[in-house]
């Protein structure tokens, strides 16, 4: 069908609110967009899929007047457009809600929502009006409890995004684009999300919206366009009527197999690698304990919030317990990133790009960032030996493009998620600690992934995994731990327990 | 709890900065009793803090908006020197005061547009074009002074600006006009809050839609305005212009604006701790003196403060972040 | 009246008609280096424009200025630049004598004449020949003049002005002004010190006002600064005391013709020392003598006198003071 | 390709100050002819440059971290007045020459390493922390020379640093040495890379097991030895300790520095560069004197080099990235 016949022909008689033809963009060094085109009709979810680097994120740059396009037209109700800039964007009607958390910390809430285009009287804002409307919009995303007056610097990353919702809200757009809105949410969260789009989409919004979860575009979406290497390879199909399976192979080019890897299970006599006892920090979390043997993935489970990155980023030392212990094949770890990685942890931060990379300096000297001491002889670099051993993992983890001189800021999500992973893999660990391995990464690099953590875990190391997705952490981990406000609510073996269950236990943890 | 917390931040915030005035007025009265604690002492230190006073108001814009301003003191000098030159003066005396201070003015917004454009489109380190500013604006007053002091004798700018209404000194008022007016700025107009924006997440911001090329350009011009302003006052406190006038303010300033507890990386700015960071700095220079003490051991005091009330400051900050969690 | 400390060998500098005589025959034509501080204020800006004022008179005299600098480092490479060019002498007024003094020996090894102007090098062979003003000479006359004015009340209350309290100079000044009053039994009561610039003075006085709310006498090392201190006094509102200025500029002989003025004297600090400096250079490399002396050659040392300026004798020394 | 292209980054962004100097000379030629272009007059330059040029190593790596080190100036100040005074001259006749430079290099460190626990340990920004030690090493410096030059009269110090082989002065083959060493130091050892980290994303740093505190402290102390050695150059130059020493230096050194093309953001840093900035300021003042020319025209043209080269590089850079696709 796709190949047949791309242009759905069933409402013929509907004006498409928006539309982009032949669509390229040129970057120095880069051809990201090579002739897309996009169809978008009023009150419509319409998805944009793609693999990491296909493209998706520029398109609603271009869009949104973030970017402009090397060539190709726009046209909004078949009136054809410039969109020099964002202000141009939103005043025909295109609000945006990016990837990056775009909120200015020290603002608060209704400032951050009114921001460019303040509630004000010849330059004076009108405080109240902005917060009272600020409150109904926050009430209309089912956020009461959060102040119009609070410093966004204080919200976590989910409450960050309910302000960017709530600043598309503000701006009474016609076609509201969201990319990867639900990448940081936890699973209620993203049913509110979906709640707030179907309203959207019943007042005859259209939203453009970008995700890699196949199961929430199944859900939500109505029509969906897929993107590959910056081209349009698959325009308007309708999600009713295109398997999962035909999505994939469109993205991809192949099919891939979204399935995890076999648990092989962990033989009982297992060394513990890792013990963590009555592990605290301050009200955020209490009384963790864990034990993870060689060959073992235990995940943590939990709600976007729960403080499941605060438990792996203090069992690394990079925060300081305000109790318990961790020990390392037995020993006791002082506290300090340092003797963490010494003692042979190693962590994937959650937020790469702030967290993980750095961005201008060539991808091997990021793999090699906590090894380079290490292959170094007497504080003399040895750039041909770190060259290598990053050669070595970019051709095994398959990290595209494979030249390791380029700087990492050129790589796609997925591929810097990689390069990350890489790191730890050059340093070889007995504890991997990840935080939301997979978050924006596609399916395909999902499954790679996967793999990869498995074969990690099958060659001896402990490994801890986060995530928000909670068919992954299942399907993923031997054991899981289900994190409820800073309290580990339930531990047991991942097959014995399933989404469900872990949603009614964080439930009742966040009640009690 | 979220709602208290915000309002209790900046208070607790401000906490440090009263306590060190406090203390140093403390050792002030302690020290030098009367002369200290009278009325003309008081306003002698308003006085002194006026010129740093009235330039921090527009330095702490452009520290907010994640920028700095090492030229403020040299267009002090520049702007000086231009409002007194001999045809300025017998155009004040043909028309009137104000062409002195429009003078001052202009020179100062003009300098300030273009650190603005050099930053804003020409994307220069805003440490790299300033300073260069710096040198520049000393060199152009240094060949408009012909590096004579510049005596102003149109006194009818005098009469103006040496007046004490309610016995306080007109340029005292030009201090606190100025702090007024840029705490209503940064914090009642839009035109504040976007430059609290700018700093805090430029990129958010320009998607937002704020034009934030244009906005820097403004608030160097701001800077440079103030400076101006600040030139003004040292032309009636002085009663002449040198390409000398305001040497190394900018460091004072800086200090007392970020002592202040506006975030240098940008992204937070408070007026009301810049006003207290500026009377920290006069009231010791004040202390110092009035105790006949040696200035080299002034210089290593405030280098002191500086630690202290920085040091004091993320103590305050990082309470403050434990209670709301 | 009053007195400083006896000169060694004087010129008259103070005042009095220009002799002409037979040394202002053009000679061989010399290419004399000159060096001095930066022209921060008006008395460093008067050295360097008498400087070249007086070689604009001879026509036998290519006077190579460089510019004014604060930074040793930069000064002691403009010297090495005068060696390397082989200039014929050098008129060295340095930021700092002592720092300055290995360089002017180099040059003198090289075979290339110094003179030294105003602050002094540390070794007698840094220069064939040195104008000084007289720095301790200064205060001891303001001192004088001070201890003149208040002698009969002990209680007197002092204050003291100083320039930029790191230089040399201004210790030596301070120095001569205690030594002097001391003699009279009056000590400095309140000190500050401004840094020769307006804005500092205006300050620093502004402060020293508001600490001693009862003061006698003033001493203010600085007339460039003296605008300042005036304005701060001015300011406050005060004229209980007197006030003694430092230098000789223009504006402070005419405040002290003026009978309101709080101004009573100024001690000279002759502007026209680098002149000196300029037309000695030029005897010694012409090898020629200074004619109302009877030795034969320029002398080694040739300190200015530091006399105070009052009503009585201000009308004698406007010509020779300066623009601030 | 992308081998290619990371080499010739580097040779671009240089482009642009090597043009610069070959401009500098060709005026320098065209005004003074031989008075410029003499064997002579290169060294003065490259003696002239030595303070600035040793300096200036130190503070490429601190802003190549993410840094800046405004106390440079006066700590040369400090330095300069400690290692002169009488105890230490005594001290140097009955041990060696080398007491002098050890005392140098001793307070320049320690003054480093203060600045360094501020900024790593108490999380100061190094622009306040360092700003705090200008003001108490200047008072500090005063204090201790008690406001009086200090002559140094120890003969074996002057014999070893007047000397010069090869017709080169030492403190020039100093500038050579630290300079090769520090563009050893940057890039082919881990310490290099651990600031070039550290300055590129702290936090990314940090977690990959990088002590940033203590590499940050180190960091200073580097600045602060480069400013002792500094001070060292500068008494064999003048021969005398003063705390008026290095007056501003601070400025000239960032500049140079920022100016050769190390990110004032940190994450790239460039000893090349750096080198070709502080000969690009010395050669301008060179020429400047050689002309006689006014030091407010210098200070204006200053400032004007500093935005040609700042905007030149930046268009260097853009072309740089569009000739790697
Ligand atoms: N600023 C830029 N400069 C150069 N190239 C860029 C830039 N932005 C994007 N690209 C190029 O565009 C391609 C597409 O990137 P884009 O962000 O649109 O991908 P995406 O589909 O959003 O991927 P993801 O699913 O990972 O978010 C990238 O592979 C990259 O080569
Ligand atoms: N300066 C650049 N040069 C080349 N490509 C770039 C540049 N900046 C960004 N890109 C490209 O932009 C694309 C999007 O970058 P971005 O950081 O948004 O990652 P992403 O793929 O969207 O990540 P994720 O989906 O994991 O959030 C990447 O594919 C990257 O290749
Ligand atoms: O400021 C002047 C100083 O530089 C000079 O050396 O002596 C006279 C002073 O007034
Ligand atoms: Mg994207
Ligand atoms: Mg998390």
């Amino acid at each position: 069908m796709v190949d047949a016949d791309p242009q759905p022909t069933e409402q013929p008689a509907q004006q498409p609110l928006l539309r982009m033809r032949g669509i390229v963009k040129e970057f120095p060094g880069a051809r990201a967009l090579d002739g897309v085109d996009l169809e978008v009709r009023p009150g419509e979810v319409h998805c944009l899929l793609g693999q990491n680097g296909a493209g998706k994120s520029t398109l609603i740059k271009t869009l949104a007047g973030a970017h402009q396009p090397t060539a190709g037209e726009i046209l909004i109700d078949e009136q054809q457009v410039t969109i020099a800039n964002p202000v141009a964007a939103l005043r025909l009607g295109i609000a945006t809600i990016y990837q990056e958390l775009d909120v200015v910390d020290g603002l608060t809430v209704a400032e951050n929502i009114y921001l460019g285009h303040e509630l004000a009287t010849g330059g004076v804002t009108r405080r109240s009006e902005a917060a009272r409307n600020t409150r109904k919009i926050l009430d209309r995303l089912g956020h009461k409890e959060i102040s119009p007056h609070r410093e966004v610097g204080s919200l976590p990353a989910a409450g960050k995004q309910i302000v960017q919702l709530a600043r598309a809200l503000s701006r009474d757009a016609r076609v509201v684009i969201m990319d990867e809105p639900s990448a940081v949410l936890d699973s209620e969260e993203v049913g509110n999300l979906h709640r707030i789009v179907r309203e959207l989409t019943a007042d005859g919004v259209a939203v453009v919206y970008i995700s890699h979860r196949l199961e929430e575009i199944r859900q939500l979406g109505d029509r969906i366009t897929v993107l590959k290497d910056g081209r349009t390879v698959a325009q308007s199909l309708v999600v009713a009527d295109t398997p999962t399976k035909e999505l994939i192979q469109l993205m991809t080019g192949r099919s891939v197999e979204y399935a995890f890897p076999d648990r092989p299970g962990v033989a009982e006599d297992a060394d513990p690698v890792l013990q963590v006892e009555g592990l605290g920090l301050g009200d955020v979390f209490a009384d963790v304990s864990l034990t993870v043997r060689a060959g073992e993935i235990v995940g943590l489970a939990g709600l976007v919030g729960s403080g499941r990155s605060e438990i792996l980023e203090t069992i690394y030392g990079a925060r300081r317990a305000t109790s318990g212990t961790v020990r390392v094949g037995g020993k006791r770890l002082r506290s300090g990133v340092d003797a963490a990685v010494s003692a042979g942890i190693g962590l994937c931060p959650e937020e790469r790009k702030s967290q993980g990379l750095l961005l201008d300096e060539p991808v091997y000297r990021n793999i090699t960032l906590s090894t380079f001491s290490r292959i170094a002889r007497g504080g003399l670099l040895d750039e041909g030996a770190e060259r290598a051993a990053a050669r070595e993992q970019v051709e095994a983890l398959d990290l595209r493009p494979a030249g390791v001189d380029r700087h990492a800021r050129t790589l796609s999500g997925g591929n810097q998620q990689k390069a990350l992973l890489a790191r730890w893999l050059v340093h070889g660990c007995r504890v991997l600690l990840l935080d939301e391995p997979t978050r924006g990464v596609d399916v395909g690099a999902r499954s790679e992934i996967y793999n990869l953590i498995r074969r990690l875990a099958d060659d001896g190391a402990a490994v801890i995994v986060v995530s928000s997705e909670i068919p992954e952490v299942l399907g993923l981990a031997d054991r899981v731990l289900v994190i409820s406000d800073g309290k580990a609510v339930h531990e047991g073996p991942a097959r014995e327990i399933d989404e469900h269950a872990v949603l009614d236990l964080v439930m009742e943890g966040s009640v009690a | 709890m979220s709602q208290r917390s915000a309002l209790m931040g900046p208070a607790l915030r401000m906490g440090g900065l009263v306590l060190a005035l406090i203390l140093l007025i403390v050792v002030g009265v302690a020290t030098a009793g009367e002369r200290f604690w009278s009325t003309g002492n008081l306003i002698t230190v308003l006085s002194l803090a006026a010129v740093t006073g009235v330039v921090s108001i527009g330095m702490t814009f452009v520290i907010t908006s994640g920028g700095i301003d090492l030229s403020v003191g040299a267009v002090v000098g520049l702007a000086s020197v231009w409002a007194s030159t001999l045809a300025t003066q017998y155009a004040a005396e043909d028309y009137g005061w104000w062409v002195i201070v429009v003078t001052a003015l202009a020179v100062g917004l003009v300098a300030g547009l273009i650190n603005g454009l050099l930053v804003a489109y020409g994307k220069m380190p805003a440490f790299m074009a300033t300073l260069a500013m710096l040198a520049a604006a000393r060199g152009l007053a240094e060949i408009i002074a012909g590096r004579q002091t510049q005596i102003v004798d149109v006194e009818p700018f005098f009469d103006v600006f040496q007046a004490r209404p309610l016995g306080v000194p007109v340029i005292v008022w030009i201090f606190v006009v100025v702090a007024a007016a840029g705490w209503f700025l940064l914090n009642r107009t839009t035109f504040g809050r976007r430059t609290v924006a700018v700093g805090g997440n430029p990129e958010a911001s320009r998607l937002a839609g704020i034009k934030i090329k244009r906005h820097t350009l403004y608030l160097y011009g701001l800077a440079g305005l103030t400076a101006g302003i600040g030139a003004v006052i040292l032309l009636a406190r002085t009663t002449a212009g040198s390409s000398t006038h305001g040497t190394l303010l900018e460091l004072d300033v800086i200090a007392a604006v970020v002592v202040g507890g506006t975030l240098l990386a940008g992204g937070r700015g408070t007026i009301t701790g810049t006003v207290l960071g500026v009377l920290i700095f006069s009231t010791l220079t004040n202390v110092f003196v009035l105790n006949n003490l040696d200035s080299s051991v002034q210089a290593i005091a405030k280098g002191a403060i500086i630690v202290g009330a920085v040091l004091l400051q993320q103590w305050f900050a990082s309470r403050e972040r434990v209670s709301t969690t | 009246g009053c007195t400083s400390n006896e000169p060694r060998e004087s010129e008259d500098t103070a005042a009095g008609p220009v002799t002409v005589t037979e040394n202002d025959e053009p000679g061989d034509e010399v290419v004399i280096g000159f060096s001095a501080p930066a022209a921060d204020h008006g008395w460093m800006g008067a050295i360097t424009s008498a400087a070249r004022a007086e070689a604009e008179k001879y026509e036998d005299v290519d006077l190579q200025v460089a510019e004014g600098t604060n930074d040793v480092n930069v000064q002691i490479s403009q010297i090495e630049g005068f060696i390397d060019q082989g200039v014929d002498a050098i008129v060295l007024l340095p930021f700092d004598g002592a720092a300055l003094t290995d360089v002017a020996l180099d040059a003198m090894e090289a075979g290339i004449p110094v003179i030294n102007v105003d602050r002094e090098f540390t070794s007698p062979f840094a220069a064939r020949a040195t104008v000084l003003g007289d720095n301790y000479g200064m205060g001891v006359s303001a001192g004088t003049y001070v201890c003149e004015q208040l002698g009969d009340n002990p209680d007197a209350v002092v204050a003291e002005i100083a320039g930029i309290d790191s230089l040399p100079l201004t210790q030596d000044r301070s120095q001569g002004f205690a030594d002097a009053l001391d003699d009279c039994g009056l000590d400095v009561d309140a000190r500050v010190a401004a840094e020769f610039t307006v804005e500092s003075g205006e300050e620093q006085t502004a402060n020293l006002l508001s600490a001693e709310p009862q003061i006698d006498a003033i001493w203010n090392h600085d007339d460039d600064q003296g605008i300042g201190v005036l304005a701060a006094i001015e300011n406050a509102g005060r004229d209980e005391f007197f006030l003694v200025g430092g230098a000789g500029s223009n504006n402070m002989m005419e405040e002290i013709q003026d009978p309101e003025s709080v101004v009573k004297a100024t001690v000279i600090y002759p502007s026209t020392q680098a002149a000196d400096g300029v037309k000695l250079a030029r005897l010694v490399a012409q090898n020629k003598t200074v004619s109302d002396l009877a030795s034969l050659g320029v002398p080694r040392t040739v300190q200015l006198f530091a006399p105070v300026v009052t009503a009585d004798n201000v009308e004698e020394y406007l010509p020779i003071g300066f623009d601030s």
